[in-house]
């Protein structure tokens, strides 16, 4: 299982890699949408997950690891899922923004073979 | 009193460049009172320090550095001292009637004095960073002096290459400095003159004692540093006389002086500043003969009277410093009264060019006089005091010993130099005074009287100096000299007639010769058509271009705006620095065994692989992206499920509909598929990029998590119920252990929605196709999403209040309000919505924030630190016990600012206003289809 | 026996999940896609019942609930999408 | 009355939903389903565009009784043709005159329609007068018409009169 | 008195709070900013005092233990970064308020927002905290940099922008990392079970690491992850630009923090593995942003290369890794942060009165109200340039001092010729725009002179670097304490994990 | 707890897991959009329904008692399900309007004028 995990978030990982790497605002955002997923995945598997112990207590469980998961990265990721949000959305705002005032959805601003250097 | 002395310039400069108005004359008598209050007090110590004390005051500034306030006033910094001030109230006085009426006297003056109290700070300085600093500050001032005619170009570049060139020397001296300082172990003066022999023998000694001597050579223009020197000569006459005799040049002199006791005595100095010297010496005085230029001539003549005093410095014999020291103060006389003079030339004639002037003897009688004996005293004619010096160097040019190579070099470059020296002597006299008188189309005449009383100050003292030496100036020579060679001053007289000697011989024979040069050259070419362009200012020039041109280059070629090359950089320092300690295999020891996978987490890893594949394989078309990758959303929430994680698959599936919304939102402002991307190249790089850091991140996670756990989380399980009353221990983590994380991460979620908000407020963004006709009317969804709006907040309510011991809670039912609200948004529209519920979701935001904050300051009030959880169980009447915990309030804030900042972001996307006249297609982009309804 | 009978069924369903992403992915239209999406969360819905049974937890109701909740707002709005391009008018 | 309790339907709905979600029945949390039943839909009227009148109610449980019956026979038939073979299955779509004026009604027909299988409400005319109705498997078009005017219009018009 | 250290986040976080509740009166909004900059001034002063005591002030948030919940630590350098930015802040506000607050929607709340997490990124002794703090300052600077902007602005603001969220990435990626191996978050518990990891996990905790070092970087713009900051810098709104001095700092504060404390000289075999990588890549970066600097089109573009340059200078100064260069370059950090903040004040008032040609130094055009923009410039030009008597040139002696004898031939040569690269650079801009300066064409009027709050703003951060230069004794005296207490980590641990909750039961 | 409850149970299970299945099977085979459209809809009511019942039953004999939150889901599903359904179609509508490539009906149904008669859609064919 812990292989499947962490093949899952270097799948994630490349694909959002991959995507990050493309020239256009819109492609940017997705990838990063990609790889906070995959972030998210991987604190949340250095918790070491289990199946089936969720942390939240039950009357008459002992409260130890060996009863349920490590709560620790579970709140970590819901944090990180916020931020991540948050960002997404200012990313997206800031790149419609940069489209229209600057007539092209490139990164750049500006068209790659219509601007040259500047 | 030395820090008054100090202070003076500093104070009068500020004074003048504030009294802005006030009428020209009392602005110069203004500026004067600085060097002439400073003479009073440098007169005040006089007695003391002939008789060979050292006033010295030391005031903390960094000691733990070695920065200490220290001025000292020995016998050097004395003489040095009123060299600046008393040709300083010359220069003033002068330039009072040299400054044309719309030049900006206060200005000029202001400048003038920062220059002298810099220049003071140096030569008193008795701490050597200290000197170091008043060095780099007389490089400044210097370059707003030689910039003053800020309109003329010559002297915007003369500036920046003054400042440079002697700006690089300071930057070498500092180095030079606080090496000197770690040999010596200290930077006071005292110590390190003291401590001459261990410097020397230091292995640090010679990279020391280049970098200080890079340091001396820009400031005093030595060669093949001296190209700075004739450009400066931009600058108006009264500072290029002030800088170029007295001051600026003189303080790399000064400086190998001050530092003769500790430096000089091997032979890599010798060697070194004797050869500089004399190569200096000639390369000036040759250069001087064709100048065409008034104060051209002057600069390149001052440039070889510099060579000539660092070489006697680099012969290092005591003489030898003496006849140095002597040359210092009879160049400054001379030099100063001929740039005044001809200054006077060019404020009459309107111009300093050899080739055009002539005759002025008789247009200028009293001037011309005046210029013709310091012109004659600069030649080293007897009865002047360039005599005087001339002849201690020839001597001590044939006396030196030990080196016999040596001796005949500098011997033969002395006499060249006095043979030059008369040549370009002449050439002054000659073209200037003598022959037809031009015609300049202006009346020239004797300039006001009392621009000419500094000259006649000077040349008076050229007549003395050179006729009664040891009545006028043998006892400051001798106090001076003492300053750099303490007790081991030489016995020597001051006469005009040593007998009939070697020296005498050479200094005859230089004035005939001279003479045959000067008559000789002209005889054989037309010396006026000679031009010689200045290679020093050409190859400066070419290396300051190239250098721009090289930085220009290189900074574009690295920094070219290219977002894709700044992420792909981050991605790969990331790889290598991750995988650099691994390389070695080091990735997969101590790895343990994993856990059984059940087959239906295949089917969960292979949505989550599929769909995230397939994202990347459609994300050209970018609505079909969008669709594909909310299915990683749901694999991913699977994951959080499926892995005991019930709060984060909740969050994660909330999460991804409202990121859903978003994109479509913007999406209808973004072209609708993505251009191919150029480079196939390009392509595959990036995807062997993204294989590299997805394997690289599947190796470091899988090694990572199949170790054992050291986590400190059993803890927290164990305290959460009993201390912070609470089952849902996540959640307790969140508003409770980590509170403040979850403080500062609803602060970003607000914040996001206020840039939103910011950005998109008063924004008009064309829609990039518009669908023609109406907004679609949907009433039955609307109907069926009435009935779900009440049920949906019924639920976000109760997922808010069992958060704290049930998965939910507060970002949970934030969003469980708002995505049902965003519901009505796309199926009735957001004026519909917004007419008939009406929030203000950025108060929303304050309030929930000030809410989040109120509960934690609670606890402040009780003592505790902030965030601490309390916890009360209330009976009431009917209703039996009530558990209330302080974290519902910290609660309360995250659920009105999320649900405040997502509807905020949302709903500001969605009512974005068209703008009114579509732009012009954009390059790349679809065409809008359809018009803007 | 019950069970079993889970386990089957949670196999079952994992089946018709992977059915449906093959229509997610394959369209060929975005309507295709979409209605891929939103059976992908209805299995879900299913899923997570039977993991709550399975594991004799009801810890994920809520999961399950959120999702027959809102799992449609997501289905909502990209039909909307394709049909107006402005999905709040 | 209609002032603090706009619909008492949804009041009650929304207080079963909170009693099924708490599964407590204590009074304090009694109390706070009472309330969010008055509030909720308060602010859920803000929103309404046309309130819903109720006629006959009791005829509700019957038609409920009726389209249950017909999930499950009509799920089984579908089931039957979609794991035959795909040529069996003629598609087509119907256009459905209404007689039913009120959104709510239409809105419950279309709900029933689209949730019984082989059926699904695809458009409402914008006048409100058809519905379009896409028909998994469509034999006859005028006898589908009058089953669904038959067995789901009819007790809806008594519902939503 | 004993919350102290947690009032630096909590007052411009109430602040900020409060602005969105008054809506878009502009009054009211600058009485709550000008009162919560008070407010701010006089914390961070005392929190100063207080740290110069010597011990570590432990602040325990929530009343849990250090290693269950999260803790504050303030030490000498964290409150001497709270104090440089409540100094910086004031001129900046200043500046602000003569107009641009009124023009960019919600200035205000996400300029107190934006200090919130300033202080709270330098307060916090939890890694995940320091995150979280990162994202709340970076945040606001999007909103900062944009709120008010279009065109080229919204261009850099994309940069910006993705950049950042990648960087937070990788910083996510390294959190959990580090998580999954050590088992803990806050930095001082952390630091002990770096110091006794297993010999297998040492490989895995470095690579972690090194992608933590990364994201660093990338906030401090150090080679090969500054290219970022020229644009973003010479794009923002001058108040904002020059507030955003100090986020390089950050940056640099954080490497400061985790790679003294966690990976610090007790951390076994990791210790002080990082500054290996620091010291060529901070020399490269110096050469390069000095080359940029002196390659730049305009004069805000060449004060974001100085920037850049006085960050990668702050790295060649930690990584040298000895007491008296680390106090030298927190001297530098003060002074730099001053002294570039106050350059992009007179930019923008300079570009102010150039009319179309801004502040391009490749056109001559005429400069309005030259006198006090000239001595303005020149000043500044002078600091920068790491010319006496400033404490530019201060701190650059001090550092050039404090190299250890087997760096000196490097690291002075590299500092040596930047800094007369630096001196060109600024001498060609100054030159241009004063001294080219042409007179305005005949009934041209000049430009309306800069508002007094502009020059004041200019002035008083300038006034900052005279006051340094005097006190460079006391303040040389206090950084020397505090690299100090950095570079012996110990003691700061311990206090870290000893401090006991006031009420509750401490840990274990 | 009684062998009928245990039969009862995995019938339900198994009722319910086949609509399920058989739903996305529908979905994956089924050859056009419209027809495809049928295929969840099983899923979501039959399918989704009788997992349902059978959980409430489970928790209520093996776990804690009788709770009838699961009904809640059904009741969301049979809200929620004609909206998307409907939605999706007036999407695959409107596309076909836009772009008459696809086989679907014209959007302009003739309305006022023609009776109140049934009318079968001419293009609604199985085209594709």
């Amino acid at each position: 299982m812990e292989f499947a995990l962490a093949s899952g978030i270097g799948v994630l990982t490349a694909c959002g890699i991959y995507l990050l790497l493309r020239a256009r605002s819109f492609d940017v955002i997705l990838g990063l949408t990609l790889l906070s997923y995959a972030t998210n995945l991987l604190i949340f598997a250095a918790g070491r997950p289990v199946i089936g112990k969720p942390p939240v207590l039950r009357e008459g469980v002992a409260e130890t690891l060996a009863n349920y998961t490590d709560p620790l990265p579970q709140a970590l990721v819901l944090t990180a899922i916020v931020i991540a949000f948050a960002m997404t959305a200012v990313a997206i705002v800031v790149a419609m923004r940069s489209r229209a005032d600057n007539r092209s959805d490139h990164v750049d601003g500006r068209e790659p073979d219509a601007g040259g250097k500047q | 009193m030395l820090e008054l002395l100090l202070a003076l310039p500093f104070v009068l400069a500020l004074l003048v460049a504030i009294l802005r108005n006030v009428p020209r004359a009392a602005t110069a008598w203004l500026a004067a009172s600085a060097p002439l209050l400073g003479l009073a007090i440098l007169a005040w110590y006089t007695p003391a320090v002939m008789s060979g004390e050292i006033p010295q005051v030391t005031h903390a500034w960094i000691p733990q550095a070695g920065l200490l306030f220290d001025l000292r006033l020995d016998g050097l910094a004395w003489m040095f001292a009123g060299l600046v001030l008393g040709i300083g109230v010359l220069i003033v006085m002068y330039a009072r009637y040299y400054l044309s009426s719309s030049d900006c006297a206060p200005r000029f003056f202001a400048y003038l004095l920062l220059f002298m109290g810099a220049m003071l700070g140096m030569v008193l300085a008795g701490n050597l960073l200290l000197l170091v600093v008043f060095w780099e500050l007389t490089s400044v001032s210097s370059f707003l002096l030689i910039g003053y005619w800020t309109h003329r170009k010559d002297a915007r570049e003369g500036a920046r290459m003054a400042l440079t060139i002697t700006g690089a020397g300071g930057l070498a001296l500092l180095g030079g400095v606080l090496l000197l300082g770690k040999i010596a172990g200290s930077f006071q003066l005292d110590v390190v003159l003291a401590s001459g022999d261990a410097i020397r023998a230091h292995p640090l000694y010679a990279p020391m004692l280049g970098l200080v001597l890079l340091g001396i050579f820009t400031k005093s223009a030595q060669f093949p540093l001296h190209f700075w020197l004739p450009h400066a000569m931009a600058a108006p006459t009264p500072v290029s006389a002030y800088l170029h005799s007295a001051t600026m040049v003189k303080a790399g002199v000064f400086l190998l002086a001050r530092l003769h006791p500790a430096l000089a005595g091997s032979d890599l100095f010798f060697y070194t500043v004797s050869g500089i010297g004399a190569a200096t010496l000639l390369v000036g005085a040759w250069n001087a003969i064709f100048q065409h230029d008034l104060k051209g001539l002057l600069a390149y003549s001052t440039i070889s009277h510099l060579g000539l005093i660092t070489l006697l410095f680099g012969l290092s014999t005591p003489m030898a410093v003496v006849a140095g020291v002597f040359h210092i103060l009879n160049h400054a006389v001379f030099k100063a009264s001929l740039f005044m003079a001809a200054g006077i030339i060019d404020h009459e004639a309107g111009t300093r060019d050899m080739r055009r002037l002539g005759g002025l003897r008789r247009l200028m009688p009293f001037t011309s006089a005046l210029a013709i004996i310091a012109s004659l005293a600069m030649a080293g004619v007897p009865l002047l005091n360039g005599f005087l010096s001339k002849e201690m160097f020839f001597a001590e040019a044939l006396e030196i010993r030990g080196h016999d190579a040596m001796r005949l070099g500098v011997s033969i470059a002395a006499f060249l130099a006095g043979i030059f020296g008369v040549a370009y002597s002449l050439r002054f006299v000659h073209d200037t005074f003598f022959g037809a008188p031009p015609d300049l189309g202006r009346e020239i005449h004797e300039p006001p009287r009392w621009m000419k009383i500094p000259v006649e100050i000077l040349v008076v003292a050229c007549l003395a100096v050179g006729v009664v030496p040891a009545l006028t100036i043998a006892p400051v020579l001798e106090t001076s000299a003492r300053g750099v060679l303490g007790p081991a001053l030489p016995e020597y007289s001051l006469a005009v007639w040593h007998g009939f000697n070697l020296p005498l011989l050479m200094s005859i024979g230089s004035m005939v010769l001279g003479v045959t040069l000067y008559f000789g050259l002209r005889r054989l070419f037309d010396i006026h058509a000679v031009i010689r362009r200045s290679l020093g200012r050409r190859v400066f020039r070419g290396n300051v271009q190239a250098l721009l041109r090289l930085a220009w280059r290189f900074t574009y070629a690295i920094a070219n705006g290219n977002l894709q090359r700044y992420l792909l950089l981050t991605v790969l320092a990331a790889l290598v620095l991750a995988a650099a300690p691994l390389a070695d295999g080091a990735l997969l020891a101590g790895a343990g065994a994993g856990q059984p996978m059940p087959v239906l987490g295949w089917v969960v890893w292979a949505v989550l692989a599929a769909a995230a594949i397939a994202t990347v394989a459609l994300h050209r078309q970018r609505l079909l992206a969008l669709v594909v990758i909310g299915a990683v959303g749901l694999a991913v929430s699977l994951v959080f499920v499926f892995l005991s994680a019930p709060d984060l698959a909740l969050t994660q599936l909330l999460v991804e509909m409202v990121t859903i919304a978003l994109m479509l939102l913007a999406l209808n402002y973004l072209p609708q598929e993505s251009p191919k991307g150029r480079s196939r190249l390009r392509r595959v790089r990036d995807l062997a990029i993204a294989g590299a850091a997805g394997i690289g991140v599947t190796g470091l996670v899988y090694a990572t998590i199949t170790r054992p756990s050291q986590t400190i989380a059993g803890e927290l399980l164990a305290r959460s119920l009993p201390e912070a009353y609470g089952s849902n221990v996540v959640n307790v983590i969140l508003v409770d252990f980590r509170g403040f994380d979850t403080l500062g991460e609803i602060a970003v979620f607000g914040i996001a929605g206020l840039v939103v908000h910011a950005l998109l407020r008063r924004s008009r963004l064309t829609p990039t196709e518009v669908i023609p006709g109406g907004p679609a009317l949907l009433p039955m969804p609307a109907n069926l999403s009435q009935l779900l709006f009440p049920l949906a907040l019924a639920v976000s309510v109760y997922l808010f209040l069992r958060g704290h011991n049930q998965p939910g809670g507060g970002f949970i039912a934030g969003l469980v309000l708002a995505i049902p609200l965003l519901l009505q948004y796309v199926i009735q529209g957001s004026q519909y919505v917004e007419q008939r519920l009406g929030f203000d979701y950025v108060r929303c935001i304050g309030i929930g924030l000030l809410a989040a904050v109120g509960t934690g300051v609670a606890a402040m009030l009780f003592d505790l630190p902030f965030l601490s959880s309390g916890h009360a169980d209330p009976v009431l009447p009917l209703f039996g016990p009530l558990p209330l915990a302080s974290a519902l309030g910290f609660d309360i804030g995250v659920y009105l600012v999320v649900f405040g900042g997502a509807m905020l972001i949302l709903s500001m996307m969605g009512t974005v206003k068209p703008r009114r006249k579509a732009p012009p297609a954009a390059t790349g982009d679809a065409a809008p289809r359809g018009t803007p309804a | 026996m019950i069970e079993t009978a889970v386990v089957v069924a949670m196999y079952v369903v994992g089946l018709a999940m992977l059915l449906s992403l093959w229509r997610l992915l394959r369209g060929p239209t975005v309507p295709d896609r979409i209605l891929g999406l939103d059976t992908l969360y209805v299995n879900t819905i299913a899923l997570l019942i039977l993991f709550g049974m399975h594991l004799d937890s009801s810890i994920y109701f809520e999961a399950a609930l959120i999702i027959a909740m809102l799992g449609f707002v997501g289905t909502v709005m990209l039909s909307k999408y394709v049909m107006r391009r402005d999905i709040v008018e | 009355m209609k002032r603090f309790l706009p619909s008492l339907p949804l009041s009650l709905a929304v207080f079963v939903l909170w009693m099924l979600l708490v599964s407590n029945f204590s009074p304090a949390q009694a109390a706070l389903g009472l309330a969010l039943a008055v509030a909720l839909p308060l602010l859920a009227d803000m929103l309404a565009p046309e309130r819903a009148r109720f006629g006959r109610l009791p005829v509700a449980l019957k038609l409920g009784a009726v389209v249950l019956v017909d999930i499950v026979r009509s799920n089984i038939e579908v089931a039957r043709l979609i794991l035959g073979p795909e040529r069996a299955i003629s598609p087509g779509f119907v256009q459905v005159p209404l007689d039913l004026r009120n959104i709510h009604g239409i809105t419950a027909l279309a709900s029933i329609i689209t949730l019984t299988p082989g059926t699904v409400s695809a458009e409402l005319s914008e006048d409100r007068r058809h519905l379009l109705v896409h028909c998994f498997n469509l034999r006859d078009a005028d006898q589908v018409v009058a089953t669904i005017k038959a067995r789901y219009e009819a007790p809806l018009k008594e519902i939503f009169p | 008195m004993a919350h102290l250290p947690v009032l630096p986040v909590l007052v411009p976080l109430v602040a900020g709070a409060l602005m969105l509740l008054v809506g878009r009166r502009i009054g009211p909004q600058r009485a709550i900013a000008w009162t919560a900059m008070a407010a701010l001034l006089a914390t961070a002063a005392l929190l100063a005092r207080e740290a110069d005591r010597g011990e570590i002030l432990v602040y325990l948030l929530g009343d849990w233990p250090a290693r269950l919940g999260i803790a504050l630590t303030v030490d000498r350098t964290s409150a001497l970064m709270v104090l440089t930015t409540a100094l910086l802040a004031a001129p900046c506000l200043l500046y602000a308020c003569s107009g641009w607050d009124r023009r960019a929607p919600h200035f205000h709340a996400l300029f107190q927002l934006q200090l919130a997490g300033l202080n709270g990124a330098f307060l916090t002794g939890d890694l995940f905290n320091l995150f979280v703090f990162f994202e709340v300052l970076l945040i606001a600077s999007y909103g900062l940099m944009l709120s008010g902007g279009r065109g080229p602005r919204m261009r850099a603001g994309l940069h910006y922008v993705a950049f950042n969220i990648t960087a937070s990435t990788l910083f996510l990626v390294a959190l959990g990392l580090l998580y999954g191996l050590t088992g803990t978050l806050n930095m001082a518990e952390m630091s002990l079970r770096v110091a006794a990891a297993d010999p297998d996990d040492v490989a895995l905790i470095q690579a972690a690491s090194g992608i933590l070092l990364v994201v660093f970087c990338a906030k401090a713009a150090l080679l090969p992850l500054y290219l970022w900051l020229p644009e973003t810098y010479s794009h923002a709104p001058a108040a904002v630009a020059a507030l955003f001095t100090v986020m390089t700092k950050v940056g640099v504060y954080a490497v400061l923090r985790v790679y003294t404390l966690v990976f610090g000289s007790e951390a076994g075999e990791l210790a002080g593995w990082a500054w290996d990588w620091l010291l060529p890549a901070g020399i490269a970066t110096l050469v390069l942003a000095s080359l940029g600097a002196l390659a730049s089109p305009t004069l805000r573009a060449q004060v974001s290369w100085l920037v850049i340059a006085s960050a990668a200078t702050l790295f060649i100064a930690f990584s040298l890794d000895t007491p008296a260069s680390v106090s030298a370059g927190l001297y530098y950090l003060v002074q730099s942060t001053f002294v570039t903040a106050a350059l992009f004040l007179i930019a923008d008032m300079v570009r102010r009165q150039r009319g179309k040609a801004g502040d391009r130094l490749d056109i001559a055009a005429p400069l309005g109200h030259k006198a006090a923009l000239g001595l303005l410039l020149l000043v500044a030009g002078v600091a920068v340039a790491g010319l006496p008597p400033l404490p530019g040139f201060i701190g650059k002696f001090a550092l050039l001092a404090a190299v250890p004898d087997g760096r000196v031939a490097l690291v002075w040569t590299t500092v040596l010729v930047t800094s007369l690269l630096a001196l060109v650079a600024m001498a060609r801009s100054g030159s241009q725009l004063v001294w080219r300066a042409e007179a305005f064409p005949d009934g041209a009027a000049a430009p309306r002179p800069p508002r007094t709050a502009q020059r004041i703003a200019a002035g008083v951060l300038l006034g900052y670097l005279g006051a340094l230069m005097l006190v460079s004794a006391p303040v040389l005296r206090y950084t020397d304490a505090a690299a100090a207490q950095l570079l012996a980590p110990a003691p700061a641990a311990d206090a870290i994990r000893g401090t006991a909750p006031t009420k509750r039961a401490p840990s274990p | 707890m009684s062998t009928a409850f245990e039969i009862m149970m995995v019938a339900l299970l198994a009722v319910g897991a086949f609509f399920v299945l058989v739903g996305s099977l529908g979905l994956a085979k089924l050859s056009d959009f419209f027809k495809r459209l049928h295929g969840p809809t099983k899923a979501s009511t039959l399918g989704v329904g009788c997992v349902m019942i059978a959980s409430i039953g489970h928790h209520a004999v093996l776990g804690d008692g009788l709770g009838l939150r699961e009904l809640l889901i059904t009741g969301f599903l049979f809200i929620t399900a004609p909206i998307s359904a409907h939605l999706m179609a007036k999407a695959a509508l409107a596309l076909a309007a836009e772009d008459p490539r696809p086989s679907l009906p014209p959007r302009d149904e003739p309305q006022a004028g023609e009776g109140d008669g049934p009318r079968r859609a001419e293009t609604g064919g199985r085209r594709s």
